[in-house]
């Protein structure tokens, strides 16, 4: 095949493949869906939403009773994590060569664990450190919405609307990331949806004025 | 601090409000606010004719200053006062006639020193007593009277005399402090007596000082060139002859005919409305520094106000009206009307303004890209741009700011939105509880300070909201009907009963 | 396609013309002709087919007009229908500026592009064929020969056979 | 007949004839300029208008990082210099269109010696004036937002109701349709400067000629297309001033809300760029030695055209009145008392002074032979049209409906400076025009010598 022709096929091979991933990664811009910031701590929804049963609420308590779900507070976590310092199989690993060699166990702390105690000023045996300045502990936040938008969790739950519609199926995430891109469309989209077709089975008045969310 | 504090006696009390309150007060003699002690004004000022120059200097409080206790206010600075419409400043006063005798117009600045046969008033004291202030010429003052503001030219306002956005044209020139104090002028007088009408020597300075004033055309009346004008706001405001009782009053032209094309949004849900008492409202302003607040709407200093610039969301028109008995002085509240027929957004081509569901106009900054045609379009004139970015730089500045309410940032229009973070509060209040907000749930900043109840919000939808109610009473308008712009607005017309000239000028 | 063709260079537009008309007469084919300017009435002298740029003008009009409509009609009534000021959200009459205005866009792209197109312009780093050695102020006469280079064409001027 | 047998690498070249001579002649006068000959003064303009410029392009610079509180507006005046300034250099771009494209349809043969020239300065024009409506906005950086784009806001697209979208595309497709006028009449300049031309300029020419080789059936496909994009300009021409005045008619502004606006404006417009082309050709002719392709019959009709408009104009400004006084209007006699007594009163009276009483002098051939004379009252005119925009705009804007809302306007230093700036733009992009292309059609002269010809043989 002459060297024009082979030429002219490369380039199409790449215009094509240029093509398809643009039309794969094709966004419109203020879509931040996808976002999955480094946590602190690396906490996972999976393990406590999904394998612990711990209900979003217990956490996240303001999602049926304020504007914002809120995030919880450290001693919501230290309620638990007084208690369990580390993973099971770290404490059964400790008991077990604690066991072989003949001494006490000794209370195993997870580096997680370590910088929510510290956190709050606690050493590892949960004892007030005078040498460390509690420190919140600074949440990378994930959803945020600009300044001149307003979202009020009330008016969603109430209707029965579960978090999993906006947030995406959180339970399974290991680290939280922003599942939709709840750009003013998808709102909007939603919205228009559940004018037509009720949230679970009930008719509802979504409204689609601006200043729903804009004020 | 417990020992400076003012807050009661037992520390206990004291530590359990100032962490409730985040805040505790310090008495510091240094900015012990003074008070002024009002009974001590006489009622009336001693006619005494005077030579030409000797006026008598009648120092008042004003609403938004009082005796000078809130100058540390930029809020109350730059809150026009009720009559005179001048912000930032300690104008004094002077009839018409008197203005004509000096030779002087607004702004002109005059030198008020102590008169010269005060036997107090040495000549050393008299040109350390001399203060230097604009005029404002006031019609229907009496014409031997030269009234100033008191509470004017703290040092502590320093702090506010600068205030407003940094540029290339920014008039820099008189940053000392907010207006001139003239106390001592006043406290001097006639030892004892308290604070009384002091006779002053007025010399004019042959200097300017720009007013910084919201409203610069005032009357009523047909004179010339302004004829029209006169047509439109003379139905604006009605002031019944003696005796009948006013008619629903029209514009410059008929009612709006039969619309261009068919109304064929019917409204299901509420169409929020306002009533304005014109009779109750004695102009006193209450409502402007309340919607400020509400809606964190920027002080721009005294620079932006001379170049009309001023943010307020409401503001209140004064007229004067030249009656047989005198100066006649009308207050209209005017803020945006939330026209059915908006012509505002029929000329945004960005779709920043629209029409909610509840007959609001909605206007939304995170979509204005700032073409200025609304607030060119809307006959109103209530519509705001933000000319720079006001700056919310200080933290501490920040905590004052309503956390339900964007703030907007530079080169947006913004006006009036009835309140709608309190409507939507109220709804959603009411939705929870599963009922739709009763009248009376929802009430704007302007309304809640109100003193005289001269605004009435609610539901015009409604049959039996109070709002609907006052649309039909017989002093119900609304403005500049001609154009067919079905405003959310109703006026009640202000009955004057018109004095003769004879009546007792106290009396009303 | 491949053939023979006679070149011939005249100094007048006078010349060009009576020498296509007897080229013409005498039969050969007028493949096309090179001048400094236009020269009236030369699509019928050359038998050149007429042009299709009005067909593409009027096209893209029409094409701009409608789709100026619909864009109007479908982002302001389906798409999202806002309340304007009270006014119907099909408000047709407010949509014939930016119908007509896409119309003229359109029946200009049309008539620009055709011609661009038909005529096979486009930018080019070297000048095809002819382009570089026709005189500016010359006119060229482009004759198709059937046959072999002695084909008798009644051309009285200096002329070149090319081949192509 | 002669035959070459060995075909020679270049055409042989032909014996002089007068036809040939004047093509060739046309072709090194007129491409001159481009291709490298000096030009008197050139340098000492371009210096004047880079230093304009630049202060226009300071000035727009520290509006933009700071706000439009920069300029004098306020509450009731949100519109002033930005927007007279857009209306004014749209209304100038118009005598290009009118040349190009009507004077074509008429078959004025006069136009094609100042065709180009008009054409490149409705260009510039437009670009100049387009620059207004984006800086004058709070928020220059969201322009695009005027554009029906997909976006993710629902999506939320434009309001087609609203006069400034009108104008979006308005003049969008102006400045298309006229861009691709002018650029298809430099076609064949083009072509004969490369062919002129050596080294990178040749190359540089021959890129733009987009391979074209004069070909007899491309000039009649050009021919045809040159006339339905005249047919079409035509229509542009009516309708984008139409549409500009729909900003000010479509709104309730008194002294606005006129349905005069339209045919006014577009009047107006004319007017003004007949001002302009005359005012630039006077010294054009001058400067670039083109008497013999800008002559003074040329100028004579141009001069008869600002006559008409100017007539047309005072026409509208006697109706505007007669409207107001029959009308029995408030808001009308009001605008009409305002005009003439009120805070602008001297510019409303400036105003018909210069767009009715001087052009006037124009009845006179003696005038309008004085080329001075036609500079200085084509300046007159168009700092008149400037005057009836700024008059039309501020003057409304502050004096409508409600007494409290009357406020006065006062430019700001920065305002000034962007008015310069764009006169500035102007007369750089002009004067690049003049260096580097055929200010004068290459093609539409020798057509014209043809023409000529034809005549001296009949």
């Amino acid at each position: 095949m002459p060297a024009r022709t082979l030429g002219l096929a490369a380039i199409s091979v790449a215009a094509l493949a240029l093509l398809v991933w643009v039309l794969v990664h094709w966004r419109l811009p203020g879509n931040d869906a996808g976002y999955t910031p480094v946590q602190p701590i690396a906490f996972s929804h999976r393990l406590h939403s999904t394998d612990l049963q711990i209900n979003c609420l217990y956490c996240h308590a303001g999602a049926n009773t304020a504007r914002y779900a809120g995030m919880p507070a450290a001693n919501v976590c230290m309620n638990c994590h007084r208690f369990v310092a580390a993973p099971t199989q770290a404490v059964k690993d400790e008991q077990w060569r604690a066991a072989r060699e003949g001494r006490d166990v000794r209370r195993i702390v997870s580096d997680a664990m370590r910088t929510l105690y510290r956190a709050q000023g606690l050493d590892d045996a949960l004892r007030p450190d005078p040498k460390i300045t509690p420190q919140p502990i600074a949440w990378v936040r994930v959803t945020q919405f600009p300044d001149f938008a307003y979202f009020d969790h009330r008016a969603h739950s109430r209707v029965g609307i579960e978090c999993q519609r906006c947030h995406g199926e959180v339970q399974t995430f290991e680290r939280t990331r922003q599942d939709q891109s709840l750009s003013m469309g998808s709102c909007v989209a939603c919205h228009r949806e559940s004018n037509r077709q009720g949230v679970n089975g009930m008719a509802v008045q979504a409204s689609l004025d601006c200043v729903s969310c804009h004020r | 601090m417990f020992d400076a504090s003012t807050d009661g006696p037992s520390f206990e009390a004291f530590w359990d409000r100032s962490l409730r309150d985040g805040w505790t007060r310090r008495s510091d003699p240094a900015v012990a606010a003074l008070h002024f002690d009002v009974s001590q004004v006489p009622s009336s000022v001693p006619a005494t004719s005077r030579a030409l120059g000797t006026l008598v200097l009648i120092g008042y409080p004003t609403v938004a200053l009082l005796d000078g206790r809130q100058a540390f206010n930029p809020w109350l600075l730059e809150l026009p006062d009720p009559v005179t419409k001048v912000t930032w400043e300690s104008g004094a006063s002077v009839s018409p006639a008197t203005a004509r005798v000096l030779g002087v117009s607004d702004g002109d600045l005059i030198r008020i020193a102590p008169a010269r046969d005060a036997e107090w008033a040495s000549k050393a004291t008299a040109d350390d007593l001399t203060v230097e202030v604009p005029i404002v010429v006031q019609p229907g003052q009496h014409d031997d009277v030269i009234a100033v503001p008191i509470g004017y030219g703290q040092r502590a306002t320093q702090r506010f005399a600068g205030i407003g956005p940094r540029w290339l044209g920014a008039d820099t020139s008189d940053r000392a402090r907010v207006g001139a104090n003239i106390a001592p002028l006043l406290a001097r007088a006639r030892p004892g007596e308290g604070v009384a009408p002091t006779p002053v020597r007025v010399t004019v300075v042959g200097r300017r000082r720009e007013l910084a004033r919201t409203q610069d055309h005032s009357w009523l009346q047909a004179s010339g060139r302004d004829a029209w004008g006169t047509e439109a706001s003379g139905a604006l405001i009605r002031f019944a002859e003696a005796g009948t009782a006013p008619r629903p009053t029209q514009s410059e032209t008929e009612p709006g005919g039969p619309d261009l094309w068919p109304d064929e949004r019917q409204q299901l849900g509420p169409r929020w409305g306002m009533a304005i008492d014109l009779d109750a409202c004695t102009g006193c302003s209450a409502c402007v520094v309340a919607c400020q607040v509400e809606n964190n709407t920027p002080v721009v200093g005294r620079d932006e106000v001379r170049r009309h610039r001023e943010m307020h969301w409401l503001r209140i028109d004064r007229y004067y009206l030249e009656r047989p008995s005198g100066v006649a002085v009308a207050h209209q509240p005017m803020t945006c009307h939330q026209c059915g027929h908006a012509p505002c957004e029929t000329v945004c081509p960005v779709l920043a303004t629209t029409r909610s569901s509840d007959g609001l106009n909605q206007q939304i900054y995170s979509r204005c890209v700032g073409t200025r045609y609304c607030m060119n379009n809307c006959p109103f004139k209530v519509r705001r741009f933000n000319w720079f970015d006001y700056a919310h730089d200080e933290r501490m500045e920040n905590l004052v700011l309503n956390p339900d309410v964007t703030v907007r940032s530079r080169g947006v229009a913004e006006k009036c939105t009835f309140c709608v973070q309190r409507i939507q509060d109220a709804r959603l209040a009411a939705r929870l509880r599963g009922e739709e907000p009763a009248d009376g749930d929802i009430v704007p900043a302007c309304a809640q300070t109100c003193a005289a109840s001269a605004i009435t919000f609610g539901d015009l939808n409604d049959p039996h909201s109070r709002v609907r109610a006052r649309t039909g009473d017989g002093r119900a308008y609304t403005l500049l009907e001609g154009l067919n712009l079905q405003p959310a607005i109703t006026y009640l017309a202000m009955q004057r009963r018109d004095r003769s000239p004879d009546d007792d000028v106290d009396g009303n | 396609m491949s053939g023979h063709g006679l070149l011939a260079t005249f100094e007048t537009e006078a010349a060009l013309v009576e020498a296509a008309r007897a080229v013409d007469s005498a039969g050969h084919a007028i493949v096309d002709a090179y001048a400094p300017y236009s020269i009236e009435g030369w699509p019928a002298l050359a038998h050149a087919e007429a042009s299709r740029v009005g067909w593409a003008c009027l096209s893209g009009g029409v094409l701009g007009a409608v789709g100026g409509l619909t864009l109007q009609a479908w982002t302001s009534a389906v798409s999202w229908p806002l309340d304007i000021g009270g006014k119907p959200v099909l408000a047709w009459l407010a949509f014939i500026p930016v119908a007509f205005e896409l119309m003229v866009l359109g029946a200009a792209a049309g008539a620009g592009l055709s011609f661009l197109i038909l005529s096979r312009l486009r930018p080019r780093w070297r000048q095809p064929g002819l382009r570089d050695t026709w005189p500016h102020d010359r006119f060229v006469l482009e004759v198709a020969a059937a046959g072999k280079c002695d084909s008798k064409l009644p051309i009285r001027c200096c002329a070149r056979w090319v081949r192509w | 007949m002669s035959m070459a047998t060995d075909p020679p690498a270049r055409m042989p070249e032909a014996s002089a004839s007068s036809e040939q001579g004047a093509l060739t002649r046309a072709m090194t006068d007129l491409g001159g300029a481009a291709l490298g000959r000096p030009l008197r003064g050139w340098w000492a303009c371009f210096a004047v208008a880079v230093l304009a410029l630049a202060v226009g392009v300071v000035a727009v610079t520290y509006q933009l990082r700071t706000g439009i509180g920069t300029w004098g507006l306020n509450r009731s005046v949100g519109w002033a210099y930005d927007i007279t300034n857009f209306v004014f250099w749209i209304g100038v771009g118009h005598a290009g269109t009118l040349i190009s494209a009507i004077l074509l349809l008429f078959r004025q043969r006069w136009r094609a010696g100042v065709s180009r020239a008009a054409e490149t300065m409705t260009i510039i024009a437009i670009v100049c004036a387009a620059i207004f409506p984006v800086i004058h906005l709070g928020r220059p950086w969201l322009m695009l937002w005027v554009l029906p784009l997909p976006n993710s806001r629902g999506p939320l697209w434009v309001n087609f109701s609203s006069p400034l979208t009108w104008d979006v595309f308005a003049i969008l497709t102006y400045f298309v349709v006229s861009l691709l006028f002018w650029y298809l009449g430099l076609l064949p300049d083009f072509a004969s400067l490369s062919h002129a031309a050596t080294g990178w300029r040749r190359r540089v020419f021959g890129l733009l000629s987009l391979g074209w080789n004069g070909s007899l059936r491309t000039w009649a496909r050009y021919e045809r297309t040159c006339l339905l994009l005249a047919g079409l300009a035509t229509a542009l021409v009516i309708s984008v001033h139409s549409v500009v005045s729909f900003d000010f008619a479509a709104s309730l502004v008194p002294g606005w809300h006129t349905t005069i606006f339209p045919p006014y404006f577009v009047v107006g417009a004319i007017f003004s760029g007949m001002a302009m082309v005359l005012a630039l050709l006077v010294v054009m002719r001058r400067a670039m030695a083109l008497q013999s392709y800008v002559t003074l019959q040329q100028l004579d009709a141009m001069c008869k055209i600002m006559l008409a408009t100017s007539g047309l104009l005072g026409l509208a400004y006697l109706i505007e009145t007669m409207t107001a006084l029959y009308g029995n209007h408030g808001p009308d006699r009001f605008m009409l008392m305002l005009r003439m007594q009120g805070p602008l009163a001297a510019y409303y009276w400036a105003m018909i002074a210069c767009n009715v009483l001087v052009p006037q002098l124009l009845w006179s051939g003696r005038v309008r032979r004085n080329r001075p004379l036609v500079f200085a009252i084509a300046l007159l005119a168009l700092a008149g049209m400037w005057l009836e925009r700024f008059l039309i705009i501020v003057g409304s804007l502050q004096r409508d409906f409600l007494p409290s809302g009357w406020v006065d306007y006062l430019p700001t230093r920065i305002e000034v400076a962007t008015l310069v700036g764009s006169f500035g733009l102007f007369l750089v992009c002009f004067l690049l025009f003049c260096r580097w292309l055929p200010v004068v059609s290459i093609a539409e002269s020798r057509a014209g010598h043809r023409t000529r010809l034809r005549v001296a043989d009949r």
